[in-house]
């Protein structure tokens, strides 16, 4: 019962002529445009845009969102993504026109509520952080590290040290050493011990005058807590290193530990994953960092700042780096991290953790069996399988296996990444799944090892479309629709 | 807790299976020394009902634009956004999608973003546009680290002071470890000159970076402009208004190497500021130094047309430190929300807005120096928006009691240039009428 | 990709414990329940709803939406029902807190644009109609139908006439003779003639001083004008009788003709079909009604009035029948009605009516070659298309082809309504829909009409489910779930 | 127009496929005589933006109980809505489908109508509900229909005086042109005294309808008052209050034959009076009298199980005049959203409500009789409503004042009982906050 005629793309589907939108007729005396602009600078005709009607538009987007999957739809255990259930109330009350609707440079007395709880904002993250300074600054986690990056390397010209390389552990993710390169750093990475974690020797042979930041993600990528945490900031802050803690995976340890108790100087917060923020088919997400209080001048500005006479925005900060964008940062999207920490409290944060530590567990317990975890007995709130061996024993990759799920209504693990592991598939359930979806969830992949194996080499087979061509699609790339 | 599902029952049914008798002991790699010994300190749980209360009160505690007439612009604008734009990126499927890893599953966004893609660059007449980046300012700084990745150069980078200072100062901060020198050109006239322009180009220069029209609302000669760059081998990185190509001829049409914008304007909520979306397009010869996500077109196994994330290689995922960019949660659900306005509006649409910003702002514009008491430093043609002076006024106060009136009147420009301490900034948009314009000018003109 | 598990009943994925809301904690002093409650009259625990979280439940209802067509996915030509775009600014508006967070007894001087906007919407709807008093009580067309029935009566009674039948064409929609019923009238029906329109000869031998009501649906349920629809209402008129005109078709004649002008004496709207409000699966809709000026006095109250102080709601009308609900009407239905008729205006509702003309009768012209239309050669803004021929010759009914619709991604046309046309399919395209889509509308039927019969036999394929056993499902009727 | 595809060109083509020359050929069957030969008055059109700033102007105008403090009942609560209520409920498949006619495509809402039934049955505790009415008044007309139909008594009804006025004005309007009697008991000590209902009943009487909590929010003896009603052979009709059920015996429990109910109270916001949704749930053995549709369950052809419209000859569209009822839309998208707030509230979060309800209510009424100024007319338990008065006092007035200080202090009961002209009814629901009581409470004893 699919409306395939609706989800032709919108410039196929145009009519010259047709209109969405009416505006109302000028009611101030108008005048000719020549009059107006300069003739070389005026367009001829208006962009070749398409020409559609409302209710076309309507029934365009509403069929084409029904060929996504999502959190509202489907269990989507897409390892390091964290994504958990998105409260409505908190896009009701972030949608509020007393939000939504505000100029960033009102009149500051205008804007009291939302500086309240924007200011709200930095005294939580602090606190969950255990590192004193937050800029709500940076547009998404990656933005956030390169952000603290520039703030590392602000801090260490203040102090007249040249300090040239950040070590990274080979488990990061991809965005710590863009970030570190845009940043203007050499990047060092740091091989992983066969239990999956930072290889101290490693570290210690590349530990000297020169780093200015070793970037770890805790717990890594594999789902692993560094049980060396410590000893590693200690390391690096021998050699006068700053600590960089990638915090996309605070889902695992809120309430129960904090980077800034374990040593780390900087950290970023992903509201899009920990806190609940909808993701949106890639962002808009919000990386909030937090620092210690050596680090606090550097950070951009404005800052949310208390006074007498209420809140205001502070910009009078002469060590900051400056800015990162345009305004205060996504400002939608940390109201709908602040109703969530305000809805859960610390115990209800806390039970978060507890929650999503308890379903990883439970996961992984069911599935080992079948799909063998290389690294780690148990996992924090996510973990790493293999389908190596099922790759060598019935040609099956970790691709087919996701790809099969999709199927079974599904979405697909997070596959081929951490790449220390072969044939990856790596599973995040978060807290907000039901033991019955979990359950659901391993029969399934139990249902699809018992499938033969050309089944899985042709999946998926209920979606709108069968496997893409992603080779031809990058081989001669076709970025846009043009009339032929 | 509401949003958990599993009950007590069920937890212990979990420990069971686990092999562990406490969900404390699934915390044992967690050293005991670094635990935390107390709750958080952070205000307790609040039901539905209580957060609905606090939110709804501290949002009473601000003055939306929705009652206040909004004449601020400088990057954020009051322009409409029809409901159905709203309504259909709230949409589940839209909305709570990750990045479309999984194509087979995630056709609707590809397909949107393909879109997306296409509308930006039938827009701007550029040949490619990714499918979103943070916001403008963000945008600009991305241009230039892409245009010096293109050319080769670093040595130098040359922009002016009419360019949003935000994004000047953005471009600073992503710049400051790099060996590069930004020269920011005087535009006391309002408008950069030529002239100036070539005076300051060398063979280091990777690329200059206007805005059109300008922070200050005026017309640049952008065609003149984009030829002095090529002249000098830099590249032309165009800061545009999206809704002004309702009316004025697009980067493409001018030869702008790189166009970037503030895309807000396409159907975005001003919230404070964000989220925004960051609007970037290019020439095709550049695309391999792109940031930021790309969708392409390809063909499923039954030859039917569909749609992947294309050329990864240059993303942070796979290329790492060698990335173009570290870019990767990037603004999608904006890029929709763009898409939905600029199908909505289409060519009419747009271009009956843009008219409607320019006769209105020119109405506002002959209006406030019709009284004598302002007077607009800058005699060049504007589009939505303007700068007008007088001398010795207290800007600030004069914006503050004119909030208490119902009329945000202008951005004071004494923050970001000293000299223009007793100016306002004023945008005037489709959603000002008449009625309105004359309020403002008479708060404005009162002694 | 479709999610089964999410789709089970609510109550097969309760969980005791599990909870969906968090209430505040009391804050007043809590007394006992026995202090506060008679002990008889006490419930031992709270009814045994199902437990689910918020999570659950977001994830049960989206899933459970996919499973539907609607306006906003899919064409929808459903004759009698009119349903066209919904416009999405009309939701909007319509839940403004300003009218949704009104309570229906504050006091009116809170509530003074509300009731500007009822009052404007009494006047348009006046106008529309030539009949000069309206009320908006009735909620849905049906209830509209069984109110004026009952202003009918009190008229009648109050001017001393026994009056106590109601004629009724054969095509009437089911509702007219049902609410007659109920308002305590005996029915004649009045048959159709060779060309389906009112067959003035029986309805000439049927009129006497004891017809009340003559209700008549024009364009009638076959898409036709009633030609002789002055005459009929002459006729009608000279025994003394009032006509009630069934106004779900009014989508034909905005700005063309009006009901008042031709001689009606109440008409009700359905602005949940001529007025694009949603249809939400089954109503709410609204029913307003408007009469002639010596039926005003009748009239259900309250009704809005204007004084020089301001909007007020009258209820002191000594002749009205009363009520027929409690409070106003439906509102929130109401205002968006508003919405839509102050968007069109004048031309803009008379284009509506042209559109939707020229629709069908571009529908009607392509299909009359495959699918004949026994009654008129042209129609107003539906026709009845007749699969007898097809039933006959290859044994195809008028329900398969609907059902293979579904397959082709249309809903299916209203079928075996009115009962006087042979397998009738009920096409009303309404004038939202693209040329586009009718041409694509009127290929599926080409298609289909090529399938083999077996595969028609066995429609629809592609649908949630296959075709339910509804013999069984009234037989053994089982209305609600229960724990086995 | 942005809500026609069609343009000019289309138009042309299709008149040349249907073989006239103009649109106007079209409407040929429309006689000359009747032609409207002018416009329709009506006001011009309006584009979004002036709709949106005309309906936000008239929304201004009205003085939302979010802005003030809403202690107004009375039939129409202002019960706390959970946001996932509003999320769900404007899911474009749910609410721009029709009456689910097949059921092939239909099975979502097949389905929540499905749940819809089974979640009133078990708030109720009866066995049959169907798949809504327009609102509770209605619903009760409704039911005495049905009790008319089923004892075959046409001769007499029973209800009393503490029963909504508004459903016993619906109920005599609904039965003006029957030859059946309405006796609506007296009612001056605030609740009905089993004596005097067992005196109005007679072998004739169809039905006895009463309302617990009551229209004054006191408690009935409901079981006793079904007894009475069944020893004389009459139905027993309650009228319930979906909330109370959170702890009051359900009308089940104490053997009501026909329980029907307003059911704005879950999850429907009060929008000045409409839409609202009717309930009416009975006895299994009364289903084939009930009015409006019904959603059973059955299996499809590979034996699955589904849900169709069922019970279809009870309906006009096939019973015509012999229908059990002319209702053909109904309340659907409400019925939707009291299934998603019962299922969000289950069990435990019905009784909270219920009982924050009961307890701020007491906590309310003890309050303002212990001033001193205002005292109960009616000595009985009550759970979210109570009648006070204050003798000479102006009501009316009382009521304008307070609202100017952001309090709906109560629903004056003049209009309806004149010997009340003196007295509120006040409601208090679970989103009172003991500071709002408290302020209340000081506007009302002020003197
Ligand atoms: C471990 C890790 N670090 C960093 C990031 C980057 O965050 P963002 O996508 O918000 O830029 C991600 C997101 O995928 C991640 O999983
Ligand atoms: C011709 C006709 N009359 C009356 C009605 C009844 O209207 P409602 O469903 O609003 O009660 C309908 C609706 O289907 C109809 O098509």
């Amino acid at each position: 019962m699919r409306n395939q005629q609706a989800v032709q793309l919108l410039f196929e589907q145009s009519r010259p002529g047709c209109r969405g939108v009416q505006l109302p007729a000028c009611d101030v005396p108008e005048r000719p445009l020549e009059e107006l602009l300069p003739k070389n600078l005026l367009a001829d005709r208006a962009p070749p845009l398409p020409e559609l009607s409302e209710p076309d538009v309507v029934r365009h987007y509403v069929n084409l969102s029904q060929w996504n999957m999502s959190v509202d739809t489907h269990f989507y255990p897409l390892g390091s993504c964290t994504m958990k259930y998105n409260p409505k109330r908190n896009d009701r009350l972030a949608s509020l026109p007393g939000f939504s609707d505000l100029h960033p440079y009102q009149p500051v007395e205008t804007l009291q509520g939302i500086l309240a709880l924007l200011f709200q904002a930095q005294e939580m993250l602090a606190e969950i952080a255990g590192l004193p300074a937050v800029s709500l600054q940076p547009s998404a986690g990656a933005h956030g590290e390169l952000t603290a990056l520039l703030v590392a390397a602000a801090y260490f010209r203040d102090i007249g040290q040249k300090r040239t390389t950040v070590l990274i552990p080979d488990v990061a993710h991809g965005t710590n050493p863009a970030s570190a390169a845009m940043a203007g750093f050499r990047i060092v990475p740091i091989p992983s011990t066969s239990q999956g974690l930072v290889d101290l020797e490693a570290l210690g042979k590349h530990l000297d005058e020169q780093t200015a930041v070793f970037m770890i993600t805790n717990p890594n990528t594999l789902g692993l807590f560094e049980p060396n945490i410590a000893r590693i900031c200690q390391m690096v802050h021998q050699v006068g290193g700053l600590i960089y803690l990638d915090g996309a995976n605070m889902n695992a340890m809120m309430g129960v530990t904090r980077p800034g108790d374990f040593g780390a100087d900087m950290m970023h917060f992903n509201p899009h994953k920990t806190f609940s923020t909808p993701h949106g088919a890639g962002g808009p997400g919000a990386g909030p960092i937090a620092v210690s209080e050596r680090l606090a001048p550097y950070l951009p500005s404005p800052i949310v700042v208390r006074t007498e006479t209420g809140y205001r925005l502070d910009d009078d900060r002469p060590k900051s780096i400056g800015r990162v964008r345009s305004f205060l940062g996504n400002v939608g999207v940390l109201l709908r991290m602040v109703c969530y920490l305000l809805t859960h409290g610390p115990d209800g944060l806390r039970q978060v953790t507890e929650q999503a530590v308890l379903n990883a567990n439970y996961l992984l317990a069911r599935l080992r069996g079948i799909l063998p975890v290389p690294y780690g007995d148990r996992c924090m709130h996510e973990f790493v399988a293999s389908a190596a061996r099922l790759k060598a024993e019935r040609n099956i990759s970790a691709m087919e296996i996701a790809k099969r799920l999709l199927d079974h209504g599904f979405y697909a693990p997070t596959v081929y990444f951490p790449l220390i592991v072969k044939e990856a598939l790596m599973i995040e359930p978060t807290e907000t799944e039901s033991k019955a979806t979990l359950d659901a969830f391993v029969e399934a992949i139990e249902r699809i090892l018992q499938e033969p194996a050309e089944l899985l080499h042709e999946a998926p087979h209920t979606t709108p479309i069968s496997r893409p061509d992603e080779v031809q699609a990058a081989r001669q790339p076709i970025l846009r629709w043009q009339t032929r | 807790m509401t949003y958990f599902p599993n009950t007590p029952a069920d937890q212990q049914e979990m420990l069971r299976v686990i092999g562990v008798r406490s969900v404390e002991e699934l915390f044992a790699t967690v050293p005991e020394a670094i635990r935390l010994r107390r709750p958080l300190k952070l205000p307790s749980a609040m039901s539905e009902l209580e957060l609905t209360q606090y939110m709804s009160q501290q949002s009473a505690r601000n003055r939306p634009a929705g009652q206040t007439a909004c004449f601020l612009g400088a990057g954020s604008y009051d322009h409409f956004i029809p409901a159905a734009v709203d309504f259909l990126a709230s949409r589940s499927e839209f909305y709570t999608a990750y990045t479309p890893y999984q194509p087979e599953a995630s056709q609707g966004s590809l397909q949107a973003f393909f879109e997306y893609q296409t509308l930006i660059t039938q827009l701007t007449g550029m040949e490619v546009s990714n499918a979103s980046l943070y916001d403008g300012a963000s945008a600009v700084a991305e241009a230039v680290l892409m245009a010096m990745a293109a050319t080769g150069r670093q040595g130098r980078v040359v922009t002016a002071a009419n360019v949003h200072p935000e994004c000047r100062q953005t471009l600073a901060t992503y710049l400051a470890n790099l060996p590069t020198e930004i020269l920011s050109l005087p535009t006391p006239a309002g408008t950069i000159r030529a002239e100036d322009l070539t005076g300051v180009l060398n063979e280091q220069t990777a690329c200059v970076v206007f805005q059109h029209p300008n922070f200050f609302g005026c017309l640049e000669e952008a065609d003149k402009l984009v030829k002095v760059a090529h002249t000098a081998g830099a590249l032309a990185v165009v800061v545009f208004d999206p809704i002004s190509l309702g009316l004025l001829q697009r980067p493409g049409d001018y030869g702008a190497d790189i166009a970037v914008a503030e895309g807000q304007c396409l159907g975005i909520p001003m919230s404070f500021g964000g989220p925004y979306l960051g609007l970037l397009a290019c020439r095709e010869s550049l695309v391999r130094r792109m940031p930021g996500r790309l969708v392409g077109q390809t063909t499923d196994r039954q030859g039917r047309r569909c749609w992947v994330l294309t050329l990864q290689t240059r993303e942070q995922h796979i290329r790492r430190e060698k990335a173009t960019s570290n870019i990767c949660t990037n603004q999608g659900l904006m890029a929709l929300r763009a898409s939905i306005y600029l199908a909505l509006m289409g060519p009419a649409g747009l271009r009956e807005a843009a008219n409607l910003c320019l006769q209105k702002t020119r109405y506002a514009l002959d209006l406030i120096t019709r009284t004598g008491r302002w007077q607009t430093p800058f005699a060049r043609p504007v589009f939505k928006e303007f700068v007008i002076r007088r001398p010795g006024v207290d800007v600030d106060r004069l914006v503050s009691t004119a909030a208490q009136q119902g009329l945000f009147v202008g951005v004071p420009l004494g923050r970001w240039y000293p000299d223009l301490a007793d100016s306002l900034l004023v945008a005037v948009t489709e959603k000002r009428t008449q009625a309105e314009i004359d309020h403002w000018a008479d708060v404005l003109a009162s002694p």
